[in-house]
C-alpha cells in the first residue's frame, strides 16, 4: 500500500533522513521505533508531505506522491495524527473534528462519519462542544485520533500517540488504536513507549540517524538484543 | 448634557467608521500575522476607485462597492502572493514590514501621479443629509457606516465560526501545520484571508468616500488609527475590533472637545502604548495570540 | 587643478542632463514639485514661468533668453540640497520660489551664505523676511498681512453689517496647526486683541485631519458669530461640510487663503454651502481690473500654456513678482549679484499698477512693503473681491 | 534573524583568516567620502556628500538597536528630534551647538532608556508600531508646547558663523564634522560589533533564551544599544539642525525620514558594521539624481521609484549589499556542511577500555552544590511538577530520567531560572560557600549553572567560534580570551573543523555538540543537559560520555535529562526518576532500573510483568 524508496528529507540544510525505505501493507499496524532524532516523525512528515522529500520516492498505492501538497495526499487517503496533539485550541471539540472532515471526499460522509467517530470515543462526545484547550491530556488525544478518523483514511499514522500521557491513559489509547486496527486500517505508528507499540504492531522498524537499521516482525523485535538494550534499558 | 450627548453620538459614529476600516486590518493581522502598513493605502485606492466609478457611471456610491470589493480581494490576494508570501521564509520578519511600507510607499505616490495632490470629492448623494434624532443630529451616510460596521462584523464573525472555509481560516491560524494535515491549503487560506481583508477595506472605501474628502495621503492617517483599533480590541478579535474602533471613537471625539484637537493624537497613541504594554491581548484578545510578546 | 577641472566636469555631466543652449541666463526655480505641497508649488511654478516666457517674447534680460532650472524642494533637506545644485552646479545668477515657508526658510540661508539672491514670490511666513539678510527678498504679503486684513475686514465691514461693536462679535479661530495656519492663528489674535475684538476659542488641529466634529462642536457650544480658519483644502471642505450638518451657523466664515480660494473646494462643498464665505488670499481673477492692469493678459497667457484657468492666485502672485523682479535686471548693469541688488532695491512700483493690485518697494529686511492680501467673497459660486473698496468687484453680503 | 553577514563582519573571526582586502575597500570608500568633495570643491557636491555623512551616521547609529539588537525602531527620529532642539534651543540661548550636543545627547539617552525598557517586551512588528506611535507623540507634544520649541513656527537659528556655532560660510568645515560624526558612529558601531557587548546583542536578537542561558543580561546590552544609539542619533539631530538652520516639529520628528534611514540598513546590510553606510553612499547620491531626472516628470514618479524599489530590495537583497557580498565571495574558509560528514569524532581523551554494563567508579563525590526543595509547577489545571526535592553533590553525575512529559525539561527551566516555580525553592551555594537562592537566568549562570536546551537554539547568524565565544565571555570578559577558549571548547567536542561555519548550517548532532560547547565555554560548576546525546550515532555515544566523565572528573557536577539508556547507565552516580511530575523514585542506576514501579511507568505496565 505505501512503499517508501530511499527518501531523503530534512528542514532547510539539514538533512534527517539519510536513506529510508520502507513499507507498509494494506491492513498492517507497523511501528518505526527510534531514539529521539532519529528521524521518526520526520519520515511519517515527509509521507504525509509536510517536510519535502529530497531525494526518493514515495508510492502509495503505486502513485508517487514525494511531491504532492499535504492536502492533496489528505485526499489520496492518509491521514497523520501529529504528536502533541496539535488541536485547534480556540476551537471546540466539535469544530476540531470537523475539520478533519475538511477535504470534500470526506465532507460528503460528515455527519456519518461523526456519529461513528463519536460511538468509538464516548468521552469525546461528552465534551463535544467545549474548547479543546479545555481538555485534559488524555482527552485531547482522543480528539486528535477522532480528529484524524474523521478523514477516513486508508491510512493512519499516529506520532507519539502517549507521548505526555500518564500511564492509565496511555493504555486507554493504545486500546483505541487495537479498535482501529480491528476495523481494519492500516496504521503506521512511532512511537517512544517501544514495548506497548511492538505489542500492538505486526511489523517493526528500527530507525537510527535517518536510516533504517533494522526491521523485523514486532515478536522478534521485542526480543531483539540490539532493541532491548539500547529502548528498553535491559 | 446634549453636547456631551452630540460628543458621544459623534464618537460612536467615529468608531463605526474605524470599525469598517480597521475590520480587514484585524483580520489579515489576526490570521495572516502580517502587519500591513499599506492598509490605509488600499482604502485610499478603493476610495478613488469609487470616486471614478461615481463620477464616472453617475451611479450612487454605494453601488460602486459591487466593484471596489472583488477589485480590492483581487488586490490583497497579489500583494500576499507575490509580496507577502514570498517573504514568510525570510528570516527576518523586519522585511516584511519594508515591504508593506514600501508598497504603501509606492502607491501613495502612484496616486499623486494619477489624481494629482489635490483633493476629490466624491458626490454624496444625499448622504451628508443630518437627521436629527432628539438632541442630536448624525448623518445618514454615518448611520450607513455604523450598521455596516455592525453587519460587517456579525457577518465575519459567523463566517468564521459557521462555515467550512471560515473554520480552515481560524484553523490555519490556530495551528498551521495541524491545518496542513487536515488536507488545508493554508497559503491558499493566507491569500483568502488577505483577499477577504482587503475586500472589506473596499466596502469601507465605498462607504467613505461620499463622506470624506479623498486625497493620496488619507490612508496614513487611517492606518495608525486602524492599528490602534486592532491592537486596543484584541488581535485578530473581530467583535474586538468593534469594541477597540467604539472606543477609540469616543476617546477620540472626548479628547478633541474637552482637552483640545492639536492633543487629540497624542491621547490617542498615549494609549495605544499603555494598552500595548500594559495589556497586549487587547479588551478581546486571545491571549494564545501573543505572539507579539516575549514570553 | 586640472584633475579637479576634470572630475567637477565629469561630476556636472553625471549630473546635468538639461542641454544648454547658447545666450542664456538662467536662474533656478525651487519649489516643491512633489510630495504632499505639489500642488500649489506647481501652481506657483506657472506664475514664474508664464514671467519668463513674457520677458523672453520681450527679448529676454538684457538680451538673453532667460531659462528656468528646476529645483525640487520635497522638505527642507531637500530644499537645501536643490539650492546648492542650483547655485553651484547650474550656476544660477538668482533663485525664485518657493511657496512653501519652510523650505523657503533652508533654502534661502543657503542663497544667503552663498551670496546668491533669492526671491520669495509666495510664502508667507513672517520669519523669512526678519533675518536681517542682504540677499533674500519678498514680493508676496505675508502671513502678518493676511492677519492684519481678516481683522481689518471685521472691524470695517462684517461688525457693520451684523449691527454689531466689533467687541460684541464672539470670534472662534482655527487653524491648521502647521507653520502656515499657526502664524496666521496667531497674528489673528495678537491684531484681534488690539482691536477689541472678543475671541473666544482658539484651535489648531492637524491639516491631515479626517473628523473634525468636535472642534465644530466646540466652536456652537462657544456660540461664535464669526469663524476665522486657516487651512488647507481637505480641513476647509472637512470644516464647510461638518459644520453645516451640526448646525453651525456664524454670521461670517472667513478663510486664511489655502483651501478657501480654491475652485476645488467650492466644487466639494457645492456652492450653496460656500455662498457668502468670506476669504483673505493673495490677490485672485474676480477683481476689479482697473486696479489690477495686466490681470486679463495674464490669464489668457496662462490658458494658452496651460490649457485651463488658473487654479488659485498663487501664479498670479508668483507671475507679479518675477515680473518686477525681471524688468528691474533688464535695467541693470550685468547680472552679478551686487547688481542684481542695486537694481532690484531700485523698484519702486506703485499700488494699483500690478496684475495683483499691489505695489512693490522692498523696505525692511527686504520684504516688500506694499504687499497686501485682499478680502473676497463667495458669491454665485465664484470668489469676488470685496475688500478693499478699490479693488473690490462686488460689495460684501452679509446676511444676519 | 538577520544578515546572514553578521557573521562575516570586519572584527570578528573572519578577519584575521582572510586577506584583507574587504576591510582596504571600505577605509578606501570611507575615505572617499571626505576626499571627493573637497578635490571637486562644488557646494553642490558638497552637499551630497554631508547628506551621505548624515544619512550613514544616522543609519549607523539606528543600525544600532535595528540590527545588531534586532529591534525594529521606526521612530528613530524621535532622538534626532530631541538632539535638533537641544541644540538650537540652547543656541538661540548663547549656548555653543557644541554643549547643545552633549545636552541633546544626554536627553536622548534618558529618554531612549524610559521609553525603551517597557517596549522591550514586544516582538517585530508591534516594537516598530510602538515607536512610530513615540514618534507621533514626541511630535505632537512638540507642536503642543510651543514656548519652548516654537510650536508649529518652528525655530531659526541665529546666523552666527564658526567653529564655535557649527555654521560655515566654506563647506569645507561643514562637511568635516559630519564626516567625523559619521566615523564616530562607524567606530562605535565597529566598536560594539567587535567586542563583548556585540556578541551578547546578536545572541540575543537571535535567541533571546539561549542568550540568558548563557549569562547574557539580555535587558541591559539592549538599553546600552539604544542608549549609544540614541546619543549618536541626537549628536548628529544637532549638527544637522545647525547645518539646516531651521526645525519644524514635522520635519524633524519625521516617519518618512525614520524609514528612510532603516531602508538604507537594509539595502547596505542590517546588523552588519558598513552596511548602512553602504547603503547611504549609494542611496543618497542616486536618490538626488532620481530626483533630478524624475522629479519634474510628474508628480510622486519618484516617490513611486522609490517604494517600488524598497518592495524589490525585500523580495530580492533581504540581506543587503553586504549580504551580496559575502555571497560573492562563497564559502572560502568553510567546509561543505552537505557533504561533510559532522559526526566527527568527539576529541575526548579515550578513557580505559569502558563495559557498558559495567558501572563506573564513583569518585568521591563532594559536598552538597545545590538543593532543590519541594518544587511544583502547574500549567492552567495540569500539575507538571509536583513537589519535587533532590539534592546535586559537586563532582556527581545525576541522571534525570522518565518518560517524555514527565516533567523533566520544566524541572529543568525551574532550577536554572527559566520558569518561576509556584512553590518550592532551589538553592545553590556559591563559589564562597553561602547558600543563595537565584531567581532569574543570569543569577544562575553567575553562580556557575550553565544549561542546554533540548530543542537546540543555536544564535543561526553567528559562526560555530561565534556561537561558543558567547558562552566563554561569561568568564572572559576579553575579544581574544574568549576566542581562544571557544576554540578549545570547540576541539574538544569535535567542532573544530566548523569553526568558521554558520551555525546554521550544522546538522542536528553538531547543533547539540555547539549547545554543549557554548555552555561549556562559560566553565560552569553545575552543567544541565537536555538530551544532548539524542541524534547522535551509536559510537559518538560512547565517546560523549566519555567527555562527560572528564568535565565531571574536572569537579563540575551534572544533571542530564538523557533517553539513551546506554548512556545514563554507564554515567550517572545517581538516577532521578520522573513520571507524571512526580519523583518516582532515585538511586543508583542499576538498582532504579530494576524497580518495578520504573519499570511499568516508563516501560509499560505488561513489560513490568513480563
Amino acid at each position: 500500500m505505501l512503499e517508501l524508496r530511499d527518501v531523503h528529507a530534512g528542514y532547510g540544510p539539514t538533512t534527517i533522513l539519510h536513506g529510508v525505505s520502507l513499507t507498509v501493507q494494506a491492513g498492517e499496524v507497523v511501528t518505526i521505533v527510534g531514539g529521539n532524532g532519529a528521524g521518526k516523525t520526520t519520515t511519517l512528515r515527509a509521507i504525509a508531505g509536510v517536510v519535502s522529500t529530497t531525494a526518493g520516492q514515495i508510492l502509495f498505492e503505486g502513485e508517487d506522491i514525494s511531491t504532492l501538497s499535504p492536502h492533496d495526499i489528505v485526499d489520496l487517503g492518509i491521514t497523520m495524527i501529529p504528536e502533541g496533539r496539535q488541536l485547534f485550541p480556540d476551537m471546540t471539540v466539535r469544530e476540531n473534528l470537523l475539520m478533519g472532515a475538511y477535504r470534500p471526499a470526506a465532507r460528503a460522509a460528515r455527519a456519518d462519519t461523526l456519529e461513528e467517530v463519536l460511538t468509538l470515543f464516548p468521552r469525546v462526545r461528552e465534551r463535544i462542544d467545549q474548547r479543546a484547550s479545555h481538555l485534559s491530556g488524555g482527552e485531547q488525544q482522543m480528539v486528535a485520533i477522532a480528529r484524524g478518523m474523521m478523514a477516513r483514511p486508508k491510512l493512519l499514522m499516529f506520532d507519539e500517540p502517549s507521548l505526555g500521557l500518564a500511564p492509565k491513559i496511555v493504555s486507554q489509547v493504545f486500546q483505541v488504536i487495537e479498535q482501529i486496527e480491528a476495523s481494519g486500517a492500516t496504521v503506521l505508528i512511532v512511537e517512544q513507549n517501544v514495548f506497548h507499540t511492538l505489542k500492538a504492531a505486526n511489523r517493526g522498524y528500527v530507525l537510527e540517524n535517518g536510516e533504517i537499521v533494522l526491521s523485523d516482525d514486532a515478536e522478534a523485535l521485542l526480543t531483539n538484543d540490539h532493541i532491548r538494550q539500547a529502548y528498553l534499558g535491559i | 448634557m446634549d453636547t456631551f450627548l452630540q460628543v458621544l453620538v459623534n464618537g460612536i459614529m467615529l468608531g463605526g467608521l474605524f470599525t469598517i476600516v480597521a475590520i480587514g486590518l484585524t483580520l489579515i493581522f489576526g490570521i495572516v500575522k502580517v502587519i500591513n502598513f499599506a492598509h490605509g493605502e488600499f482604502l485610499m485606492v478603493g476610495m478613488y476607485l469609487a470616486y471614478l466609478l461615481t463620477v464616472g457611471l453617475g451611479v450612487h456610491p454605494y453601488v460602486t462597492v459591487v466593484a471596489l470589493a472583488p477589485a480590492l480581494f483581487v488586490l490583497g490576494a497579489l500583494a500576499q502572493r507575490f509580496i507577502i508570501q514570498p517573504l514568510l521564509a525570510a528570516r527576518d520578519e523586519h522585511v516584511q514590514i519594508f515591504a508593506t511600507v514600501g508598497l504603501s510607499t509606492a502607491l501613495i505616490n502612484l496616486a499623486l501621479m494619477v489624481f494629482g495632490a489635490d483633493i476629490v470629492n466624491t458626490p454624496s448623494s444625499g448622504l451628508r443629509t443630518p437627521l436629527e434624532i432628539g438632541p442630536v443630529r448624525v448623518l445618514i451616510g454615518q448611520i450607513c457606516i455604523l450598521v455596516t460596521a455592525v453587519v460587517a462584523v456579525i457577518g465575519l464573525q459567523l463566517f468564521l465560526g459557521r462555515t467550512n472555509t471560515g473554520r480552515a481560516i481560524r484553523a490555519v491560524a490556530q495551528n498551521r501545520t495541524a491545518a496542513q494535515l487536515m488536507g488545508i491549503n493554508a497559503n491558499r487560506m493566507h491569500i483568502l484571508t488577505f483577499g477577504i481583508g482587503t475586500a472589506c477595506v473596499g466596502v469601507a472605501a465605498a462607504l467613505v468616500a461620499p463622506l470624506y474628502p479623498t486625497s493620496p495621503n488619507i490612508g496614513t492617517y487611517f492606518v495608525l488609527t486602524a492599528f490602534v483599533v486592532v491592537v486596543l480590541g484584541g488581535l485578530g478579535s473581530i467583535p474586538g475590533a468593534l469594541l477597540g474602533a467604539m472606543v477609540i471613537g469616543v476617546v477620540d471625539a472626548m479628547s478633541g472637545f474637552y482637552i483640545g484637537s492639536d492633543l487629540r493624537e497624542a491621547v490617542v497613541f498615549g494609549m495605544f502604548l499603555v494598552i500595548l504594554i500594559l495589556r497586549p491581548s487587547g479588551l478581546l484578545g486571545s491571549r494564545s495570540t501573543l505572539s507579539h510578546v516575549s514570553p | 587643478m586640472r584633475i579637479r577641472a576634470l572630475a567637477a566636469t565629469s561630476v556636472l555631466a553625471l549630473t546635468i542632463m538639461a542641454p544648454q543652449a547658447m545666450a542664456e541666463v538662467k536662474f533656478g526655480a525651487l519649489y516643491p514639485f512633489s510630495g504632499p505641497l505639489a500642488l500649489l508649488g506647481e501652481e506657483s511654478a506657472r506664475g514664474l514661468e508664464i514671467a519668463v516666457d513674457e520677458i523672453n517674447a520681450a527679448g529676454g534680460v538684457q538680451g538673453e533668453q532667460v531659462v528656468l532650472a528646476r529645483g525640487d524642494a520635497v522638505d527642507p533637506n531637500q530644499a537645501i540640497g536643490e539650492a546648492r545644485r542650483l547655485i553651484s552646479l547650474e550656476n544660477v545668477k538668482a533663485v525664485f520660489g518657493t511657496y512653501s515657508s519652510s523650505r523657503s526658510m533652508a533654502a534661502s540661508q543657503v542663497a544667503e551664505l552663498s551670496g546668491i539672491p533669492y526671491f520669495e514670490l509666495g510664502a508667507v511666513a513672517d520669519d523669512i523676511t526678519e533675518r536681517g539678510f542682504t540677499y533674500v527678498y519678498r514680493t508676496n504679503p505675508t502671513a502678518d498681512s493676511m492677519a492684519k486684513l481678516i481683522v481689518k475686514m471685521l472691524v470695517d465691514k462684517v461688525a457693520p453689517a451684523l449691527g454689531k461693536e466689533p467687541g460684541d462679535l464672539r470670534i472662534g479661530i482655527i487653524h491648521e496647526d502647521s507653520n502656515y495656519g499657526t502664524s496666521v492663528a496667531g497674528h489673528q489674535e495678537d491684531y484681534g486683541e488690539e482691536a477689541g475684538l472678543n475671541i473666544v476659542s482658539v484651535q489648531g488641529y492637524p491639516a491631515s485631519i479626517v473628523d473634525m466634529s468636535s472642534i465644530v462642536l466646540s466652536l456652537k457650544e462657544a456660540n461664535v458669530d464669526v469663524v476665522l480658519q486657516t487651512s488647507y483644502q481637505n480641513d476647509s471642505v472637512l470644516f464647510l461640510q461638518q459644520a453645516n450638518e451640526a448646525g453651525l451657523k456664524p454670521a461670517a466664515i472667513v478663510g486664511g487663503g489655502g483651501g478657501y480660494s480654491m475652485m476645488p473646494t467650492a466644487e466639494a462643498v457645492g456652492t450653496d454651502l460656500i455662498e457668502g464665505v468670506l476669504d483673505a488670499d493673495f490677490t485672485q481673477y474676480a477683481v476689479n481690473t482697473d486696479f489690477t492692469p495686466g490681470l486679463e493678459d495674464f490669464v489668457a497667457a496662462y490658458r494658452d500654456k496651460y490649457g485651463s484657468d488658473p487654479r488659485s492666485g498663487h501664479s498670479l502672485n508668483n507671475y507679479v513678482g518675477a515680473m518686477a523682479i525681471l524688468q528691474a535686471l533688464d535695467e541693470a548693469d550685468g547680472l552679478d549679484p551686487d547688481a542684481i541688488l542695486k537694481a532690484v532695491n531700485a523698484i519702486d512700483i506703485e499700488n494699483g499698477t500690478t496684475a495683483a493690485g499691489y505695489g512693490i518697494k522692498f523696505g525692511d529686511g527686504n520684504q516688500n512693503e506694499r504687499a497686501f492680501m485682499m478680502g473676497m467673497q463667495w458669491q454665485g459660486g465664484k470668489l469676488v473681491t470685496v475688500y478693499p473698496d478699490d479693488a473690490a468687484v462686488a460689495e460684501m453680503a452679509i446676511t444676519q | 534573524m538577520i544578515g546572514r553577514a553578521a557573521s562575516k563582519e570586519v572584527g570578528t573571526g573572519a578577519k584575521r583568516r582572510r586577506p584583507a582586502l574587504a576591510p582596504m575597500v571600505l577605509a578606501a570608500l570611507v575615505a572617499a567620502v571626505f576626499i571627493i568633495p573637497t578635490v571637486i570643491d562644488n557646494p553642490f557636491v558638497y552637499h551630497v556628500f554631508i547628506t551621505i555623512c548624515i544619512f550613514a551616521g544616522l543609519s549607523t547609529a539606528w543600525n544600532l538597536v535595528g540590527g545588531y539588537a534586532g529591534q525594529l525602531s521606526l521612530g528613530h527620529m524621535m532622538f534626532y528630534g530631541i538632539g535638533a532642539y537641544a541644540g538650537v534651543i540652547l543656541m538661540n540661548t548663547g549656548v555653543s551647538p557644541w554643549i547643545g550636543m552633549l545636552v541633546g545627547a544626554a536627553v536622548a539617552v534618558v529618554v531612549a532608556v524610559i521609553v525603551s525598557y517597557p517596549c522591550f517586551i514586544l516582538r517585530g512588528p508591534f516594537f516598530a508600531l510602538a515607536t512610530i506611535a513615540l514618534l507621533e507623540v514626541f511630535r505632537v507634544l512638540a507642536l503642543h508646547f510651543r514656548d519652548v520649541t516654537g510650536g508649529a513656527t518652528g525655530l531659526m537659528i541665529q546666523l552666527r558663523l564658526g567653529w564655535e556655532w557649527m555654521v560655515f560660510r566654506d563647506r569645507l568645515p561643514a562637511l568635516v564634522i559630519a564626516f567625523g560624526l559619521m566615523l564616530v558612529c562607524l567606530f562605535v558601531g565597529w566598536l560594539i560589533r567587535s567586542r563583548r557587548l556585540g556578541f551578547y546583542l546578536v545572541a540575543t536578537r537571535e535567541r533571546e533564551s539561549a542568550a540568558r542561558a548563557a549569562g547574557v543580561p539580555t535587558v541591559r546590552v539592549r538599553l546600552v544599544a539604544v542608549a549609544a544609539s540614541a546619543a549618536l542619533t541626537a549628536m548628529i539631530g544637532t549638527y544637522h539642525a545647525m547645518y539646516l538652520t531651521f526645525i519644524e516639529p514635522g520635519a524633524v520628528f519625521s516617519l518618512t525620514m525614520s524609514i528612510q534611514i532603516a531602508m538604507f540598513a537594509l539595502i547596505g546590510g542590517i546588523g552588519t558594521v558598513f552596511g548602512p553606510f553602504l547603503g547611504a553612499l549609494l542611496l543618497v547620491p542616486l536618490t538626488e539624481l532620481v530626483r533630478g531626472w524624475l522629479g519634474a516628470q510628474a508628480l510622486g514618479l519618484h516617490g513611486f521609484v522609490y517604494g517600488t524599489v524598497l518592495v524589490l530590495a525585500a523580495l530580492f537583497m533581504p540581506d543587503g549589499i553586504m549580504g551580496l557580498v559575502a555571497r560573492f565571495k562563497g564559502t572560502e574558509g568553510r567546509p561543505d556542511d552537505s557533504t561533510a560528514p559532522q559526526a566527527e569524532a568527539i576529541a575526548a581523551e579515550p578513557r580505559q577500555p569502558a563495559d557498558t554494563t559495567e558501572p563506573t567508579p564513583q569518585p568521591a563525590t563532594g559536598a552538597e552544590i545545590m538543593r532543590v526543595d519541594g518544587l511544583s509547577k502547574s500549567f492552567g489545571g495540569l500539575r507538571v511538577i509536583e513537589h519535587a526535592s533532590f539534592t546535586l553533590r559537586e563532582g556527581e553525575i545525576l541522571g534525570l530520567i522518565g518518560p517524555n512529559g514527565a516533567g523533566k525539561t520544566t524541572l529543568f527551566n525551574m532550577i536554572s531560572g527559566f520558569m518561576e516555580p509556584d512553590q518550592g525553592d532551589v538553592a545553590v551555594r556559591d563559589r564562597a560557600g553561602d547558600w543563595v537562592r537565584p531567581k532569574s537566568p543570569m543569577e544562575y549562570a553567575a553562580l556557575g549553572i550553565g544549561r542546554t536546551f533540548q530543542i537546540v537554539q543555536p544564535f543561526a547568524a553567528m559562526t560555530v567560534e561565534e556561537n561558543i565565544m558567547v558562552g566563554a565571555f561569561h568568564r572572559h570578559g576579553h575579544v581574544g580570551d574568549a576566542r581562544a577558549v571557544a576554540r578549545e571548547t570547540a576541539h574538544k567536542m569535535g567542532l573544530g573543523p566548523y569553526l568558521d561555519a554558520e551555525a546554521r548550517g550544522l546538522t542536528i548532532g553538531g547543533l547539540k555538540r555547539l549547545e554543549v560547547a557554548r555552555v561549556m565555554a562559560m566553565e560552569p560548576r553545575v552543567l544541565l543537559l537536555d538530551e544532548v546525546m539524542a541524534g547522535i550515532n551509536q559510537t559518538d555515544v560512547r565517546r560523549a560520555i566519555d567527555l562527560m566523565l572528564s568535565i565531571r572528573d574536572g569537579g563540575v557536577s551534572i544533571i542530564a535529562i538523557e533517553h539513551v539508556m546506554q548512556a545514563v547507565m554507564s554515567l550517572s552516580d545517581r538516577v532521578i526518576v520522573l513520571n507524571s511530575g512526580h519523583i518516582i523514585t532515585e538511586g543508583p542506576p542499576r538498582e532504579v532500573v530494576q524497580d518495578p514501579e520504573v519499570i511499568e511507568a516508563y516501560l509499560g505496565k505488561e513489560f513490568a510483568h513480563a
